[in-house]
């Protein structure tokens, strides 16, 4: 029952959050709705019992909001709406709640559950953390790994792109240009 | 009242359409990588769910996995974010159909 | 209390990881140099990428031997799968790499090269991409798919000009949306069979008799719409001519050929066996996605004025065409898919170094973009073998006998009516007609126009370098010739194939 | 050397080509004069190397290319081939003879020594990839050449011309690939070698798909009514040397690819389908002969008086007897020689006058009394005349059709009638009646280059008119072998009957090596 | 005796290619002579054959090589001199000796002098081919070869639109004839297996009879174009452009009396299947009154022997139709001399008159051009049929042979046209040489041709007189290859009847053409004569319209036929749609390619509805999922 209770709460309080992320036209909202939604999401987490994964979607978007709120005051006047010209409405509802609708009719028809085995079963005593230790470090240790490469990826693009060697375009120069920037370059060194 | 997976995949549809909803309506690159991640998330409700009603861990798996990868997504999309905002002053995608046709 | 894990280190088979890692261990090396000694010249880091894809390469033919001899490895906790395909796949992968690598010493200076991170990204790439292929764990094709895309986006906006940002913004934002179907498709099939191995949804599928046939279409829709974006099939194509465009010519011609090779492979594991088990609505709908991007694909390119755009329309047809060896699903078309893909390399990486070598910084007043057509006009008359080279890739393209894809286009189109689709065989040929006149349009131009007054033809060869003149004679070679190798190619791969069961 | 000699023939001109890019500009012209000099005695040759008392292949060199895939490099030479080959040397040699001033003039020779490698190996191949690389590689040289060298609209027209070959040439190709799926069926090896293909029997309803699909590819390259359109354009458009061998050889791989294909492969499908090409053939002939009488450029007259001919061999092809066959292979060559010469003639024309409008003309025969010769006897010799080299392809076509359809011979016939119309009202415009024109008063009358190109055409035309006993009798030889092979492979009644029984006492499989003793 | 054979047939040709050397050059007179005098050789060369067939029997056969050997066809440059070819050879030979000779003078100041003795010398060459071959194929390229030489000869006034019209229309309805001609033969060697005439019509008489009937009238139509039988008889009378000599050889006397060769040779082909004989008989009825009838008004001197010639034709037609072949064959050889002469006597008269052809400008002339006069009248005489030259005894014989066979309707027919052909025949010779000299208001000074012309026309005069008692011998050689058949009229009474009154009948015409046309009276006509605007005359002068119709209706429509076709067919609806099929894929691709707006948020929306649209269609497959065994069929005729 309580279970129950919690799913219709925490479902209605994240669609709606995520409602309002999509809708608003004030970004402020629309940041802080997003946030609360993650939040709420990392409740089902809790309640499916997945603690870890709870613990990191808290950290993780809580990390990753801030950030965006830094860019969000960074970019917009937060005071003012943001401005999106619409095209067709009809078409972005329509689509998805087609798509939703079509999806919906077919995943609440009951799945067979035969044949279907745990290959990574839950083990009754171990706390969760331990659990996704055991599965992430042996099974999925290459993907854990090349998650990291993934990361350090990210990091190096986000850096590269940021960087203030970008704001210059090579690509862009001259040949005289990229002669005249050289030999400035030398100046300063000098 | 049992709570049961097709609970959760409903739950998990719907959020997905709503990111698709913010997917196609967002003309603000900004508030488009929400959207992303919106689908990202409504995606891993599902995992931790079938991951508990199987009892197999895979699905909590994946959902880390998924995380790793939004929040690398992230990273990245800001990079980018920020370079066009430099030479450009806005982040709107109507403004940015140079290539056509 | 979980019971230790107890894994000898001989089960695990961690050979089978050499090849990621020795691109991985490449970057890091790049990174390091540069930590440590900066402003290095790109010749440097382009010749030990070189290296390290020479050391790849090698490692993979080890690698291949060990199949040859062995079958299939599985390794480190079965994630690892190195078949055929992979096998295959890697190889093409980084062949083209070591094809592509060199093109960044150009004679201009260009933005991305002065960076070593870019070099340090690439092999990011590549690794993603070999992991990708050497996989059939759908969690592990995730990450490494997004390794890869993260590296390329950033490869692309490394270009730093207007057009490469939007195109690299494009490729994201979509790129995110088709993550988001592929998480989405990958929790339908967990959701139906409990888990996220191919082999094992496959297994538990067939053995439920396709019971929720519903479900199963749901996450095949998602993953068709995920893997239809990397492999640009219409509509989920709208990408493809703007990145290209927006990127350095060496560049798209890359990302012609190896995000698909890897995307094909995984597109190759997912739907094979559904196709196999009498999924007809794939079929139908693979059926119509190979005609429409094709059909479609080859329209577009027709209305182009920008050989580049031309070009990325093209590659969008090829890859339809391509696209119908997964839906035919014989061991023929199979290995038709390696065999094409592979000659298929040579020639569209040759082109666009074409494009790459005449690639202007400031553009004429009467030049709407990089690489239109009336650039090209008269290029035989004032530079005589690049306009040959130039045509030959675009015969090749064609499909005009002896060159390159003439040989994987027969096989293909043997395998479609092999495996009993006639219409389709029809279809490519007559689609390979309409092809026809846009690669003829580019030779027109060249050949039998006259050349516009200002252009002495240096234009043509103004960013060539000798490394650059190497990698299109290479592919000019290779295009040519190809005849001679396409049997013992055609032997290799098909053994491949066979042996990994598709 | 003999041995190789056909891989001689198709590759020395491409090899010499490529030398040619080093050869310096001003002495381009007798290098190519001196290749294929060369090549043409290569031919001449071989013609004297070959034993006319063997209807099979002779000099036939096997490579393997492909070998998993059944591709092998196979030529070979028969008495269908082996003139068209010659006639194909000998038209590279007085054709860039007999050039013209041009500009790019080092291109242009050595992409027509390419393009000879490209129609010397459609005529020797005997595997079909081979042949349909040859097929397809022959468009490139002629791509460039009308579109480089052509008139106003020479790109749209070599743009047509490529496209609408190649569009047909792949619906072959899917035939092809078919067929060698059937062997494979069959045998549970890959071949696409024509000698093991002829060997297949095939059930009727394949037969009949399998022809349609090769002859969408052999019909538009004919060109057959209603495919025939690319080629007025791109005669109209070509320059001179472009048109000669267009009409004198490229053409003809068409019509040759219908013997040595439809013919031997699909005798059932041939039956079935004889009446409704018989019909296309007869609208071409009629109906393009009158659409060459409402030209008003000499060029076009002569470009669709090739289809009309081209109509006439089709006929002749599809009499399904040795009569015919003959004659049709025989008229290929007689066309060849024919049309060649006219369209040399009217390059010799427009060199001077830079126009091919006829009302641009008339009186010439006053102006140019030579070249109102050597025009005169071509087109007695277009309009089938006897004792002109015309006259025996058309004669024996017709002959042979006769055997199948009265009443279409009948009106296949009015060819001559036609064919007369169109070529005595040009001659007439052109030559004929005072000198209306001041710039026509003081034209100079055929010079020794031209003379080159046509007096030896001027020759044969009338030589193997009188005597075609040389060409008759190694084709008739090897027609002998197709037609018997087609009776004894074809399954149907109807074509039982259809096709006559030549040699009742001797089997198939034995009879070549039978007869090379 | 092969060599005679060969130097009858070949030495034309080596005087048409000695000739043809100088083509290009100024006039020389030895390119007129050598031809000239290597016709004489073959002249002599024939009458040795003549001589030899005549004393021996012999029919000489040779078979010079192989022409065209394939298949079961075998065809052979094979020659016979038998009985009938003989004749002809010496016809042939001798006409065209005497027109050369002729033509020396008469082309003496023309330009194109050497060329027109090169054409004429290989038209003799064709001619002998096409009387002299074994085989069917043979006489075709001597068919055809002689048309050849007539086109070129018609038109040998190129620069004369009509010359060159003339001779365009020449070759292309001979080509009309030459197609039937073609089928016959194909109708023969596949019903025979041979085109040698032995072997074929050694075949014939075991053949269906609806199969000969076939052949007989493809061969028939062949020699109506050649022999210009209506339908196809227009071009002769325009042939008339061309210079008179080759009038007189080849538009009287040699090519077109080829078809009636024709018919003589295949006589054991027209023996089979007398019904075609009696259609050709009637036809050539109908056209000897038909073209006579022309020939009563025409006011071109030319044309109205064109005219003789062609009713003449239907004279022999009509002999060879009732079977009578070798009357036929006579007719022909009695013909070929007066008519040449009448010709060449009308030559001297156009030099005279500086190319005036019209009769009624002339008048008078026998002052000036007393040989000629001789010449023309004598030829006029014999064309008459009167007694005892030549014409009276072929052309009295075909009358009879009509009569014998009962046939009265064609007796009456030629009975009333021999008067027509004395009337016409006599008014030509009353306006050219009596009456008024009209010419003199045209300020024009007659003169006398060559002496040397005059005696090459000498031999005709005499033929002309005397061929007719030859008619025995000739009946008895010619026999031993044609049917013999003897005409006579048993009752005496009604022989003596008919003769007289046939001569007189003929005499009539001539006189009343006499008088009516030396009367002082006779101006140049001006067309305001009451004659001259009555129908008859005018459907007579205009040729009963048939020019007209075939101007009009044929070959107008053809014009505008193949206008159609090109500019509407060819271009809009054939070509149109290969253009077509391109454009609309090239304006699909311009149409849609709209759907790349190059903006990001379409190319999502595009994404989702892909995705939508997929899903659509899994829901649909999932609700059908039940009827997949019906949908697998109905895919599986789409080859999926």
């Amino acid at each position: 029952m309580f279970e129950a209770i919690a799913f219709y709460l925490f479902a209605f309080l994240t669609i709606a959050m995520f409602y309002i992320t999509v809708t608003t036209s004030q970004a402020l909202y629309a940041l802080s709705a997003l946030a609360a939604g993650m939040i709420f999401i990392s409740a089902f987490f809790f309640i499916l019992g997945a603690d870890f994964l709870g613990a990191v979607q808290i950290i993780v978007y809580s990390g990753a909001v801030m950030a965006l709120y830094a860019f969000g005051m960074m970019f917009f006047d937060t005071t003012r709406d943001v401005k999106e010209k619409q095209g067709n409405k009809a078409i972005i509802i329509g689509l998805s709640s087609l798509a939703a609708l079509l999806v919906v009719v077919i995943v609440s028809a009951p799945i067979v559950g035969n044949n279907v085995e745990a290959f990574y079963p839950m083990v009754e005593g171990a706390g969760n953390t331990q659990e996704v230790g055991m599965v992430l470090f042996t099974k999925y240790l290459v993907p854990f790994e090349v998650a990291a490469v993934m990361l350090l990826v990210a990091m190096i693009a986000g850096i590269v792109l940021a960087g203030k060697k970008m704001d210059l375009s090579l690509t862009l120069m001259s040949d005289s240009e990229l002669m005249n920037m050289k030999e400035e370059d030398k100046k300063v060194n000098v | 009242m049992e709570i049961g997976l097709n609970h959760y995949l409903v739950l998990s549809t719907i959020l997905f359409a709503i990111g698709l909803v913010g997917v196609m309506r967002r003309k603000n690159l900004l508030m488009l990588f929400f959207a992303t991640e919106i689908l990202l998330n409504a995606v891993n409700i599902s995992f931790a769910a079938i991951s508990h009603y199987y009892g197999d861990l895979t699905g909590q798996m994946f959902a880390f996995f998924v995380i790793a990868i939004a929040a690398s997504e992230v990273a990245v999309g800001l990079g980018l974010l920020i370079v066009w905002h430099k030479k450009h002053n806005n982040i709107d995608l109507d403004n940015m159909s140079s290539m056509r046709g | 209390m979980l019971a230790p894990v107890n894994v000898s280190i001989e089960s695990l088979n961690l050979m089978t990881l050499v090849p990621m890692l020795i691109p991985i261990i490449g970057a890091l090396l790049i990174i390091i140099i540069d930590l440590f000694k900066s402003e290095q010249d790109k010749s440097l880091y382009v010749m030990l990428s070189l290296l390290i894809l020479g050391v790849d390469f090698v490692a993979l033919v080890d690698s291949a031997g060990v199949f040859a001899n062995n079958g299939t490895i599985m390794g480190v906790f079965d994630v690892m799968l190195i078949d055929g395909l992979a096998i295959l796949s890697q190889f093409i992968i980084v062949g083209a790499s070591m094809l592509f690598i060199p093109l960044a010493l150009t004679h201009k200076r260009f933005h991305e090269f002065s960076y070593p991170e870019f070099f340090a990204l690439f092999l990011f790439m590549i690794a993603g991409f070999q992991f990708m292929v050497s996989t059939d764990n759908l969690i592990l094709v995730f990450v490494g798919l997004e390794t890869a895309s993260l590296a390329l986006y950033t490869l692309i906006a490394m270009h730093n000009r207007d057009k490469s940002f939007e195109a690299a913004i494009k490729y994201f934002t979509m790129g995110a949306l088709a993550a988001g179907f592929f998480s989405f498709g990958s929790m339908v099939f967990y959701a139906l069979t409990g888990s996220v191995e191919i082999n094992k949804i496959a297994a538990v599928l067939a053995a439920n008799n396709y019971e929720d046939i519903g479900f199963v279409l749901i996450a095949v829709v998602f993953l068709l719409a995920s893997f239809g974006f990397k492999l640009s099939m219409v509509p989920f194509h709208t990408w493809t001519p703007d990145v290209y465009e927006g990127s350095a010519a060496p560049l798209a011609g890359y990302m012609s050929i190896v995000p698909k090779i890897a995307a094909f492979i995984v597109a190759m594991r997912l739907f094979e066996f559904l196709i196999h088990s009498g999924v007809v609505w794939l079929e139908v709908i693979l059926y119509i996605g190979v005609v429409m991007t094709m059909t479609m694909a080859n329209v577009w390119a027709l209305v182009q004025t920008d050989v580049k755009r031309m070009l990325a329309y093209s590659s969008i047809s090829h890859a339809g065409f391509v696209m119908a060896a997964i839906l035919i699903g014989t061991t023929q078309s199979n290995s038709a898919l390696f065999l094409y893909w592979i000659l298929f390399s040579f020639t569209n990486l040759g082109s666009f170094s074409m494009l790459w070598i005449s690639r202007q910084k400031n553009l004429p007043a009467h030049q709407q973009s990089d690489h239109s057509y009336d650039k090209f006009s008269g290029m035989v008359k004032t530079a005589p073998v690049a306009a040959t080279i130039m045509g030959l890739f675009m015969l090749s393209l064609a499909g005009i006998p002896p060159f390159a894809l003439f040989w994987g286009k027969i096989y293909m189109i043997s395998s479609a009516i092999t495996g009993g689709y006639t219409v389709l065989a029809l279809i490519m040929a007559l689609n390979s007609a309409i092809a026809g006149y846009y690669y003829l349009k580019l030779i027109v131009y060249m050949f039998m126009k006259d050349p516009l007054t200002e252009n002495n033809g240096h234009v043509y060869s103004s960013n060539a370098t000798l490394p650059l003149r190497t990698i299109i004679g290479i592919a000019a070679i290779g295009t040519i010739f190809a005849f001679i190798v396409v049997n013992q190619l055609l032997e290799f791969v098909t053994l491949f194939v066979y042996n990994s069961g598709y | 050397m003999l041995d190789h000699i056909l891989s001689i023939l198709v590759f020395f001109p491409a090899l010499a080509g490529i030398l040619g890019f080093v050869v310096n500009k001003n002495s381009i012209r007798s290098y190519g004069v001196a290749v294929a000099t060369i090549e043409f005695g290569l031919a001449i040759w071989l013609w004297f190397a070959f034993d006319s008392n063997v209807s099979g292949m002779q000099f036939m060199e096997q490579i393997a290319l492909v070998p998993a895939f059944g591709i092998n490099y196979i030529v070979g030479v028969d008495g269908v081939s082996l003139f068209i080959v010659i006639l194909a040397a000998f038209f590279t040699m007085i054709g860039i003879a007999s050039l013209g001033e041009m500009k790019d003039i080092k291109n242009l020779i050595i992409t027509l020594l390419f393009l000879q490698m490209t129609m010397v190996g459609v005529f020797v191949a005997l595997d079909a990839i081979v042949f349909y690389l040859f097929w397809e590689l022959s468009l490139v040289p002629m791509l460039y050449i009308i579109g480089a060298w052509g008139g106003p609209l020479r790109i749209y027209a070599s743009v047509k011309f490529f496209l609408y070959t190649f569009a047909g040439s792949l619906v072959m190709l899917v035939g092809m690939l078919f067929m060698a799926y059937f062997y494979y069926q069959a045998t549970g090896e890959w071949s696409f070698a024509l000698l093991d293909w002829y060997r297949l029997i095939l059930p009727e309803s394949f037969q009949n798909w399998l022809f349609v699909a090769f002859f969408f590819g052999f019909a538009i390259k004919v060109p057959m009514f209603p495919f025939h359109t690319w080629l007025p354009y791109a005669h109209g458009q070509a320059p001179t040397i472009g048109s000669v061998i267009l009409a004198a050889i490229l053409l003809k791989m068409g019509t040759y690819a219908f013997i040595r294909f439809s013919l031997p492969l699909f005798p059932d499908a041939s039956v079935y389908f004889m009446y409704p090409i018989a019909v296309l053939a007869i609208i071409m002939i009629i109906y393009t002969a009158m659409v060459a009488y409402a030209q008003k450029d000499i060029k076009q007259v002569v470009a669709y008086s090739s289809v009309s001919h081209m109509g006439v061999i089709i006929l002749g092809t599809f009499a399904l007897n040795v009569e015919g066959i003959t004659g049709s292979i025989f008229l290929m060559i007689a066309h060849g020689v024919v049309s060649g010469a006219l369209f040399f003639l009217v390059g010799v024309i427009y060199d001077r006058r830079h126009t091919k409008i006829m009302s641009e003309f008339g009186g010439l025969a006053s102006v140019m009394p030579r070249y109102a010769t050597i025009f005169g006897i071509m087109l007695m010799a277009s309009v089938g005349l006897p004792l002109t080299i015309n006259f025996i392809g058309e004669f024996l076509s017709l002959l042979g059709f006769y055997k199948q359809s009265h009443i279409l011979t009948l009106l296949a016939g009015t060819a001559i009638i036609v064919g007369a119309i169109y070529m005595l009202s040009a001659y007439k415009k052109m030559f004929f009646g005072e000198v209306t024109h001041e710039e026509n008063r003081n034209l100079p009358d055929v010079n020794k280059k031209e003379l080159l190109a046509l007096i030896p055409l001027t020759i044969i035309t009338i030589w193997l008119g009188v005597y075609p006993k040389v060409l008759l009798e190694p084709i008739n030889k090897s027609v002998e072998g197709i037609v018997t092979l087609m009776h004894e492979k074809s399954i149907t009644q109807e074509a039982k009957l259809r096709i006559p029984n030549v040699n009742k006492d001797m089997g198939l499989i034995t009879k070549p090596e039978r007869e090379a003793h | 005796m092969e060599l005679f054979l060969y130097t009858a047939l070949f030495s034309p040709l080596v005087g048409s290619l000695f000739a043809a050397l100088f083509g290009a050059s100024p006039k020389i007179k030895i390119a007129g002579i050598v031809p000239s005098a290597l016709l004489g050789v073959s002249l002599f060369s024939s009458t040795m054959l003549l001589i030899l067939v005549f004393t021996t029997d012999i029919t000489l056969h040779v078979e010079m090589m192989t022409w065209i050997a394939t298949g079961d066809l075998y065809i052979p440059f094979g020659f016979v001199v038998d009985q009938v070819s003989v004749v002809m050879m010496m016809v042939v030979t001798l006409v065209s000796t005497v027109v050369h000779v002729y033509a020396i003078g008469y082309m003496e100041n023309d330009k194109g002098f050497n060329r027109f003795f090169s054409w004429l010398s290989a038209f003799v060459f064709s001619m002998m081919v096409l009387v002299m071959s074994d085989n069917f194929a043979g006489l075709f390229i001597g068919w055809e070869g002689v048309g050849l030489c007539s086109w070129g000869l018609i038109g040998f006034w190129y620069k004369k639109e009509s010359a060159t019209w003339a001779a365009n229309e020449a070759f292309i309805m001979n080509r009309i004839a030459d197609l039937a001609m073609l089928i016959g033969i194909f109708l023969v060697y596949w019903n025979t297996g041979t085109l040698q005439y032995y072997a074929a019509f050694t075949a014939m008489p075991s053949l269906d009879s609806a199969i000969l009937v076939w052949m007989g009238i493809f061969l028939f139509i062949g020699a109506m174009g050649k022999s210009a039988q209506f339908p196809l008889h227009t071009w002769l009378a325009d042939a008339m452009e061309g210079p008179t000599p080759v009038s007189a050889l080849i538009h009287a006397a040699t090519m077109v009396t080829a078809g009636v060769y024709l018919v003589v040779r295949a006589s054991p082909l027209y023996d089979l299947i007398p019904s075609v004989g009696l259609f050709i008989a009637s036809l050539g009825a109908f056209v000897a009154l038909f073209a006579a009838s022309m020939a009563l008004v025409n006011r071109d001197m030319k044309r109205v022997i064109a005219y003789s010639t062609l009713s003449q034709l239907g004279y022999m037609f009509a002999a060879a139709g009732l079977g009578a072949y070798w009357v036929a064959l006579f007719h022909l050889m009695a013909h070929a001399f007066f008519k040449a002469l009448l010709f060449l006597g009308a030559g001297n008269v156009m030099h005279a008159m500086h190319d005036e052809l019209d009769p009624f400008k002339m008048g008078g002339l026998n002052k000036v051009m007393k040989g000629t006069f001789v010449m023309m009248t004598v030829a006029s005489v014999a064309l008459a049929g009167i007694f005892p030259l030549a014409g009276f005894f072929s052309k009295d014989l075909i009358l009879e042979v009509a009569f014998v066979e009962n046939h009265y309707i064609i007796y009456s027919v030629l009975l009333f046209t021999a008067g027509l052909t004395a009337f016409y025949s006599f008014r030509l010779v009353a306006l050219i040489f009596h009456g008024e000299e009209r010419y003199k208001l045209f300020g024009i000074h007659p003169h006398e041709a060559h002496k040397f012309m005059l005696v090459a026309m000498s031999p005709l005069l005499l033929l002309a007189v005397i061929a007719g008692s030859f008619k025995m011998t000739y009946f008895e050689m010619v026999t031993k290859v044609l049917p013999e058949l003897e005409y006579h009229i048993h009752h005496p009474i009604t022989f003596w009847i008919m003769t007289i009154g046939t001569q007189l009948f003929v005499a009539g015409a001539i006189l009343y053409a006499y008088k009516k046309y030396t009367s002082r009276e006779i101006k140049v006509p001006d067309g305001t004569s009451k004659m001259e605007n009555s129908f008859g005359y005018k459907l007579l002068i205009n040729q009963y319209y048939i020019p007209y119709f075939y101007e009009e209706y044929l070959v107008k429509a053809y014009r505008e036929l193949s206008d159609v076709l090109w500019t509407k067919v060819d271009q809009k609806v054939v070509d149109g749609t290969v253009d077509g099929i391109a454009n609309i894929l090239y304006n699909t691709g311009d149409t849609t390619r709209v759907m790349q707006s190059g903006n990001l948020s379409t190319m999502l929306k595009w994404m989702v509805a892909g995705t939508v649209a997929l899903l659509s269609l899994a829901v649909v497959f999932g609700l059908a999922a039940r009827y997949s065994g019906e949908i697998k069929i109905f895919l599986s005729g789409l080859g999926v």
